[in-house]
């Protein structure tokens, strides 16, 4: 059971109040027409999905409607951060030394 | 491999049980294998089975970082049916049904498996429209299947709430009387004692932490023992799918979510039947010890950590009160949780990689038990000839790319 | 278009439920429940008031300015409180997004709004999709009310004052709300109309075991 | 029988309080302070139920949540709680208590097994066994299945209420014994939030069985004072009766409080049990430890128990469970209880000790008490049928692995036995900690702290009381500072307890026995399941290794009571079996529920009418005064159909469909999602997420969109109103609302924040009546006066702002029935007046209301999808024969656009959206129906699609359908058929999805 740290209320706040949105930081494709099917594909269906630090969007569904994002370890659920859209994270998997 | 019937209970009873054989050997692993299945839970063991018992194919090795059948295969509820809504995953799930109905025999094994038939509940108007066209399709796939009445559920299930006048009335079921339930961790050792036999060396508590290439071909695994060769890798680790495909600079479309489950103490014979509802969100069986055994909805976060949130057992808790009211009294003994794949239409991927020799067997999401025995045959096909089983054409990898989806969310929810 | 006129029948969202109650729980549960059972809790649904969801940016110093000095309350920038006076409160929802709730009309609100304030603002009228009502009763009965309602963490908050207190929106039963403290002591929920019905049960229901009566 | 074990006085019982209970049908007493158990043993009752596998007969052995036998079917009827530990349950007036096994009687128990016939039945006997001939399998697992299970569930509906209480605080401290009080003193005197929880009846753990003294004064005189104390903090909650049951995430732990089962069968009033959901900044773990049993040969037997358990019923309890009590320990500790029973006056037969030679303080003071001590010896075997009658004692080698001489026969109704204790290390392991093997106290202490947590006092291995209240002082006043509350130091003494001078425990966790562990009498590890050391050790012989499997095997630890006293014999007897170390075999994983845990408790207040919200319009009364039907569509309650008395629901529907072709019908559409879209860039985002486009849509217009995911399959769809300059109001389906609203705030804000728009859901605000037919217009025209009605002044697809019936209103002309429609939407609070004004206006045309029955009926007939039942979450709108409704122009590639180019997508022979026509008209095919090309064929068949939607249509006069059917835009006029289960196949033929006015003149009635 998460406790997570909406950046926007600025206080931790309980998962029941959350939706979790996916893997963080997925650009849209400015020109997808010009993708092959495979790209396109890579686009919409295959994640990261590390075992391990994970950038993550969470969506403050009863709370304040923001989404934001949380770099989350995926076999320890401790969320390191929380940080605002526009944002980049600070921790990566490669500084938590994975 | 020494037979076990009542005869052999009885033999061994007389020298105080001191005589049985080992199920399996724990051999050291050699140098050189033809296959190497990595991961050693029920579908890896199977595949492992299949590859040595129909193919023929007996220099494999099947790695496993922990114990057998120690993953999901030991985490499920254990839930067997094959009434799927597409014909893909129908037939495929069917094959698995027919394999199981010979497997105690097939393997020497009492896999326990117990066809109390399984219920799926709708509750609204819609809930029952799909029903109707799963269940019309199953019977034109040659499987066994009807919608039933309220009436008819309560007449299989008679602690069930049937009225009208609760929040989501039960509506109508689908009933499939050849599912039913079986015993977990007998369905890995069986097929881990029969692989066994035939000579597939189970190497336990070793971990795979690189896969070799050369020239775009497999040539063996790394693992926590040293390097160990193969001409073919086939991978079943469900859960860790992802792990293990980026170890081959592979990509897959699938998510790692906790799937909870949890048991109530046991209780005397009250529920003779598997119950699933969509709708309200749970999913309930009577095991032969006596336990309620109650599954909940997938996590909504990724994780591996064999945990989930405990508002999920509580929305499934409410769920199976309101169904069965008179359970809200009975007690959870144990709740536990274990590491879906889940792929993005809820079926799996039973692949040929971009690597030659290496194949991937995943992404089964919250159906993956039930599909053992299916699962491991035409995965072994796919991998002994190194072309996708007919059954197994369609859950390619490349179904991502070209957009052709088998979507088991659509009309069959969460597809348990 | 012609301001609300008389001879309409108005529903408010808990109207069926006004003058409804809960017993509190019999004699013999004083023990039982460790005597945590003296007061009655009261739940009074406001009438009906003018509900503003407003939308612009908090960086924007004519936007704020503008809302200060056409409400005569500072508009909430920091998370998680509210302003009020006499007239009005205005609750932080989020970084860009308040809820005005008001005695004046909607329509002139909304209109007084639009003039003052310019640039890449949302100003909504919601007032007959939600309704505010007011929580109040013995301090243990209400917080023990609230903690049955919601996972938010209530007992953090500092003591409102008269004219700003802390909001949060939140999870309340299995709907959503914005709690807010007040300076009295009680607590006002604003709760959405179409799980009005639902909240009255729930309150009704939660509430039982301190007596719990809905006033309109 | 009379309470022949009762002493006269005990420290928390009130003797002179009397209190009647039965016992399987038998009339008992027992007095105030009891539990179950204690009664039962005050009554000499020695069989309290017999095993699961083998049905032995079995006694009470521990005093708390330990207890592996003593399962108790509690009350009867509706209130009827299966499997209470009788240790745990707390005695009342008039509890019923019953075995939950043992047939017909546990006294005499025809299932009884033993000797050769257990001999049967090894470990996993069932996987080697049953198997032929296959098909009696099921009758096999019949009769398993009935001797299985211990006691039964209700049938009836549970009576009683639970609730929950959503709980903060700086400290949770779990367990109220020496340690856990002085931490929550600390932490509550430096002013953090402290709640502290105990499963007992009242604080004190250990110390209210203890004859230790604290500052001076007796044990439970020194809890009194400081629960007290704790009680008199506002920061403080004490909540006894509460078992904390699970430790999860991020320092969230769930505590379940038993508020009246101490009292009453059901609750007369109120919450029976409530559980509390706490999220804890720090967490102080101060559960204890449990004495760890000692493994010989018939261990079983009922007088066979724990040493502390014996104890703990002479000092909290007064009762002395036997007459004759021999000692049989590894440890100082026991030689207490061989004390204590002196001190009641009856007969300690010897203390038999493992070690050669034993001198600590207690030793001598038994000793000095004229106690026979054994040293060096062992009990290796328990003889007796349903009580104890003699030991069978042998001297061990010093390492306790084998017997060095002769055997002898000892009498003694009662064997006390203590092998040393394990820390209560579950609540530490539910978050993952992995429990490290330490030799000097012979058990597991908990693993490195996965969370905001530690462990204090017996639970984190320190055993003497002095050090239990030092540590748990110290703890409380550190983890107080962490959550900003004091400096982190003790500022206040802690209460000096004597301290006892203790001589190490011996390791011992299989006595041996005259015979090999397989040929010797069963030496039980874990009683409840029937696990024997022979068990594990033939596990072992078949090769499983992993503790995991073993446990699996033998099914040990999967008790109810989790194996809290066999788990660590059982790992150390596989240990040995594996010739490997305790650490190295490691211990299986604990998981919640500590205890078991209430499913209606866990479930709440959210069952019955409390399950789901029910979402209600303004209008529902209305509905429901009328006699409505309903249906559910997602949370809300829709009017399905109106049916007049004795009227069908053909009937109704066939009714209502009639009236709103003929002339004007009305329908209650408030649920419809609606979402307000303001700001400069609102077009551009609208057009980015609709497939068609808004770039040129003038206020006072509307448009109907169809929303993709980004996999080109079709989400939702809608009318979108510009309302004015950057001003849209966005409609969504019923039940799509709240997912539409997040999907638009997902792109705005994470992908194009850069683009200004503002997104307010008003689904709540405006409640919308539709008056649909060729009246409609004459209906409204009676209520609205500011707005052209003219059909060329307000046109199909114009919205308007008017007032109706008085009230300021927003009307639409948009229509999903084909005919003349005005949508008219107002301020809920106005919805009913609004209705019931339509209803009188309308009264001259037979206004008719209707449900979403009719509304889905005069929708198909005009071909019109509905998201959700003729779409699957596969279809593309070109699939839907909605191609008109993409913009291929559109300058961005709008969400979804690039999938429907996927080689899927463009495959011909995808399922295509086709009306069906049933060759008998009077046929109605069922929605779900599946459609073939050829009956004939064998099964499987192949098959080309399904039916969707289907009704009979009364404006027709046949039925209808739509289906979805491989190249169906290609195929109009074959004929396809439908297998139904029920043997039938229904001809039909593939037409027009629209089956009524293809052209679309009804709705432009002048």
């Amino acid at each position: 059971m998460l406790l997570i740290h909406c950046p926007y209320c600025r206080e931790d706040r309980e998962e029941e109040e959350f939706s979790y949105g996916g893997e963080a930081h997925i650009v849209r494709p400015l020109e997808p027409e010009a993708l092959s099917d495979q790209e396109w594909g890579d686009y919409l269906f295959f994640r990261k999905n590390p075992r391990g630090i994970h950038h993550e969007m969470w969506y403050h569904q009863t709370g304040c409607r923001r989404y934001f994002y949380a770099t989350r370890n995926t076999v320890s659920y401790e969320i390191l951060e929380t940080y605002m859209v526009g944002e980049k994270p600070q921790i990566s998997a490669a500084e938590a030394g994975q | 491999m020494k037979k076990y019937s009542g005869f052999s209970l009885f033999k061994n009873a007389l020298s105080y049980h001191e005589n049985w054989q080992k199920l399996w050997r724990s051999p050291k692993p050699k140098s050189d294998y033809d296959v190497i299945v990595v991961g050693g839970g029920g579908h890896g063991l199977a595949t492992a089975y299949y590859l040595a018992s129909v193919h023929g194919i007996t220099n494999i090795a099947v790695i496993e970082k922990g114990y057998l059948g120690g993953g999901n295969t030991a985490r499920n509820t254990t839930i067997i049916r094959s009434n799927y809504l597409w014909d893909e995953a129908a037939q495929l799930y069917e094959l698995s049904l027919k394999l199981w109905e010979g497997l105690s025999q097939e393997l020497n094994y009492n896999v326990m498996f117990s066809q109390r038939g399984v219920l799926n509940l709708g509750h609204n108007l819609q809930d029952m429209r799909d029903i109707e066209r799963r269940v019309n399709a199953n019977r034109l796939n040659g499987i066994d299947g009807e919608v039933v009445t309220p009436e008819r559920i309560k007449q299989i299930a008679p602690l069930i709430n049937i009225s009208r006048d609760c929040r989501y009335p039960i509506l109508g079921a689908s009933w499939q009387p050849r599912g039913g339930t079986a015993r977990h961790d007998a369905v890995a050792w069986g097929y881990a004692r029969g692989a066994d036999a035939l000579g597939v060396d189970l190497i336990q508590e070793t971990e795979v932490t690189g896969i070799r290439r050369k020239n775009g071909a497999v040539v063996g695994v790394e693992t926590t023992q040293g390097f160990i060769g193969a001409r073919k890798v086939a991978c079943v680790t469900a859960g860790n799918s992802g792990v293990v495909a980026a170890m081959a600079g592979l990509r897959l479309p699938v998510e790692s979510r906790p799937l909870q489950a949890l048991v109530s103490e046991p209780v005397k014979p009250c529920l003779d039947t598997v119950v699933m509802s969509n709708a309200v969100h749970g999913y309930i069986s009577q095991s032969d010890k006596g336990d309620l055994v109650i599954g909940a909805g997938v996590d909504g976060y990724n994780g591996y950590g064999q945990r989930g949130s405990f508002h999920v057992i509580e929305h499934t808790l409410q769920a199976i009160c309101e169904l069965f009211p008179a359970f809200s009294r009975v007690r959870m003994n144990r709740q536990w949780g274990g590491v879906v794949d889940t792929c993005p239409d809820a079926c799996p991927i039973i692949s040929k990689t971009s690597v030659d020799g290496l194949y991937f067997n995943c992404g089964w999401g919250t159906g993956g038990f039930k599909a053992t025995p299916g699962s491991g045959y035409v995965f072994a096909d796919t991998v002994a000839n190194d072309h996708p089983h007919p059954l197994a054409a369609a859950f390619t990898v490349d179904r991502f790319n070209s957009g052709a989806l088998i979507d088991e969310h659509g009309a069959a929810g969460v597809a348990h | 278009m012609s301001s609300n006129p008389v001879n309409i029948t108005v529903d408010r969202p808990l109207q069926y439920f006004h003058s409804l109650s809960s017993h509190q729980t019999d004699s013999q549960s004083t023990d039982i429940f460790n005597g945590d059972v003296d007061f009655g809790l009261v739940v009074k649904e406001a009438p009906l008031c003018t509900h503003l969801n407003v939308r612009g940016s908090a960086q924007d110093q004519s936007f704020v300015a503008g809302i200060s000095q056409l409400l005569g309350v500072a508009l909430p920038t920091e998370p998680g409180t509210y302003h009020c006076n006499q007239q009005q409160a205005i609750y932080w929802l989020g970084p860009d997004e308040w809820m005005l709730v008001s005695q004046t009309g909607a329509v002139e609100l909304e209109a007084a709004l639009r003039k003052t304030l310019s640039g890449h603002i949302s100003i909504v009228d919601v007032s007959g999709g939600q309704t505010l009502i007011n929580l109040r009763g013995a301090d243990s009965a209400l917080r023990t009310l609230l903690k049955k309602s919601s996972v938010y963490d209530f007992d953090s908050w500092p003591q409102a004052k008269k004219e700003a207190g802390r909001c949060a929106q939140t999870t309340f039963a299995k709907a959503t709300a914005v709690v807010s403290n007040k300076s009295d002591g009680s607590f006002d929920l604003i709760v959405r109309r179409s799980f009005a019905d639902y909240i009255a049960h729930w309150l009704l229901d939660a509430g039982q075991e301190f007596g719990c009566r809905i006033e309109g | 029988m009379s309470q022949i074990n009762r002493l006269p006085s005990g420290a928390r019982i009130d003797s002179s309080v009397a209190v009647k209970f039965t016992f399987n049908g038998k009339q008992l007493q027992g007095v105030a302070g009891d539990t179950l158990a204690s009664a039962l043993l005050a009554n000499g009752v020695n069989v309290v139920g017999r095993s699961f596998k083998y049905s032995r007969p079995r006694g009470i052995v521990g005093h708390g949540a330990e207890e592996p036998n003593a399962i108790m079917q509690i009350g009867s009827g509706a209130g009827t709680v299966p499997n209470l530990k009788a240790t745990q349950v707390e005695l009342y007036e008039g509890l019923e208590a019953a075995s939950v096994n043992g047939w017909p009687s546990v006294n005499f128990d025809l299932m009884s097994i033993t000797g050769w016939f257990g001999r049967l039945m090894p470990p996993g006997f069932y996987y080697k066994t049953f198997m032929y001939p296959a098909k009696l399998w099921m009758t096999y697992e019949h009769f398993i299945r009935k001797a299985a299970g211990l006691g039964s569930s209700p049938v009836q509906d549970d009576p009683d209420s639970y609730d929950k209480l959503n709980q903060h605080c700086d400290l949770l401290v779990v367990g109220a014994g020496p340690a856990g009080l002085m931490a929550a003193r600390e932490a509550a005197r430096a002013g953090a939030r402290v709640i502290i929880a105990d499963e007992q009846s009242e604080f004190g753990g250990s110390l209210l069985a203890s004859t230790q003294r604290i500052d001076g004064r007796s044990a439970t005189g020194w809890v009194e004072e400081i629960v007290a104390e704790l009680n008199a903090f506002a920061n403080v909650q004490t909540l006894p009766r509460s078992t904390v049951f699970g430790y999860y995430d991020h320092n969230f732990l769930g505590i379940l409080q038993r508020r009246t089962d101490h009292l009453v069968l059901r609750a007369a009033a109120g919450a029976r049990q409530r559980l509390h959901r706490v999220r804890a900044k720090q967490v102080i773990l101060a559960t204890g430890a449990f004495e760890r049993p000692l493994v010989f040969a018939h261990n079983d037997i009922p007088g066979v128990m724990q040493a502390s358990s014996v104890s703990t019923y002479i000092n909290r309890y007064g009762v002395a469970p036997g007459n004759r009590l021999l000692v049989f320990t590894t440890n100082d500790n026991a030689y207490q209880t061989a004390i204590d029973w002196h001190r009641t006056g009856r007969t300690v037969v010897a203390v038999i000790d493992s070690r050669a030679a034993p001198e600590g303080q207690l030793v001598a003071a038994a000793r000095q008490l004229g106690i026979q001590i054994m040293a060096g010896h062992g009990v290796i075997e328990a003889q007796g049928g349903k009580r104890v009658k003699r030991a069978l004692v042998a001297p061990l080698s010093a390492d306790g692995s084998e017997i060095t001489g002769a055997v002898q026969r000892l009498g003694c109704d009662l064997i006390a036995c203590s092998g040393g204790w394990s820390p209560a290390i579950h609540l530490s392991s539910h978050t993952g900690a992995k429990p490290t093997w330490d030799q000097n106290i012979h058990g597991f202490r908990p693993g490195e702290s996965k969370q905001q947590e530690r462990s204090v006092g017996a639970c984190g291995g320190s055993y003497a009381l002095s050090a239990c209240l030092a540590e748990g002082a110290a703890a409380g006043a550190e983890m107080a500072h962490l959550t900003g509350h004091g400096d982190g130091i003790l500022h206040f003494p802690v209460p000096e307890a004597e301290e006892v001078q203790e001589q190490p425990q011996q390791a011992l966790f299989l006595v041996p026995h005259t015979k090999a562990t397989s040929r010797a009498p069963s030496q039980f590890v874990d009683m409840q399941l029937d696990v024997s050391a022979s068990g594990i050790e033939l596990a072992v012989r078949e090769g499983f290794e992993s503790v995991e499997h073993i446990k699996r095997y033998t099914a040990m630890g999967f008790g109810t009571d989790q194996g809290k006293l066999g788990n660590i014999n059982g790992m150390a007897i596989l240990a040995n079996a594996l010739g490997q170390s305790i650490q190295e075999t490691g211990t299986t994983i604990f998981r919640p529920s500590y205890t078991p845990t209430t499913f209606g408790a866990i479930a709440g207040r959210d069952v019955g009418d409390l399950f789901d919200p029910e979402r209600y319009t303004a209008m529902h009364r209305w509905h429901q005064d009328q006699g409505a039907e309903f249906e559910d569509v997602g949370q809300w309650k829709r009017p399905w159909y109106f049916p007049q008395s004795g009227e069908s629901m053909l009937e109704a529907v066939n009714r209502e469909c009639l009236a709103v072709r003929n002339s004007v019908g009305i329908l209650d559409a408030s649920t419809l999602g609606k979402i307000d879209i303001q700001g400069p860039d609102a077009a551009e985002f609208i057009t980015r997420m609709y497939t068609n486009s808004y770039l040129k849509l003038a206020p006072g217009k509307c448009r109907y969109g169809v929303m993709l995911k980004e996999d080109g399959m079709i989400f939702d769809d809608g009318v979108c109103a510009c309302i004015a300059d950057n001003h849209y109001l966005m409609f969504t389906t019923t039940g799509g609302a709240a997912g539409v609203l997040a999907w638009l705030e997902l792109w705005q804000q994470t992908e194009w924040p850069h683009l200004q728009v503002y997104f307010t859901s008003v689904t709540d605000h405006w409640a919308t009546a539709t008056i649909s037919g060729p009246n409609a217009r004459k209906v409204l025209a009676k209520v609205c006066d500011d707005i052209d009605l003219a059909n060329n002044a307000f046109e199909f697809m114009d919205w308007r702002d008017g007032t109706v019936a008085g009230v300021d209103a927003r009307v639409f002309r948009i229509s999903f029935t084909g005919e003349l429609t005005y949508e008219i939407n107002v301020p809920a609070h106005y919805g009913r007046h609004i209705w019931e004004a339509l209803i009188a206006a309308g009264e001259e045309f037979g206004i008719t209301p209707y449900g979403t029955e009719t509304m889905h009926v005069l929708r198909a007939e005009k071909g019109f999808i509905i998201v959700g039942q003729d779409t699957d979450g596969s279809m593309t709108p070109a699939d839907m024969n909605m191609d008109w409704v993409v913009g291929k122009n559109k300058s961005f590639s709008f969400i979804g656009k690039r999938s429907l180019q996927r080689s899927d997508s463009v495959r011909e022979n995808r399922k295509q959206l086709v009306g069906l026509k049933t060759v008998d008209g009077t046929q109605v095919l069922p929605e779900g129906a599946q459609v073939v090309f050829d009956p004939q064929q064998v099964i499987p068949m192949s098959m080309q699609g399904h039916v969707t939607s289907s009704y009979y249509s009364a404006n027709m006069g046949h039925s209808i359908a739509l289906a979805v059917v491989k190249g169906g835009h290609s195929r109009l006029g074959q004929i396809v058929h439908c297998p139904l289960a029920d043997g039938r196949t229904i001809a039909a033929e593939i037409v027009s999805s629209v089956f009524y006015d293809s052209k679309g003149e009804r709705q432009n009635v002048q």
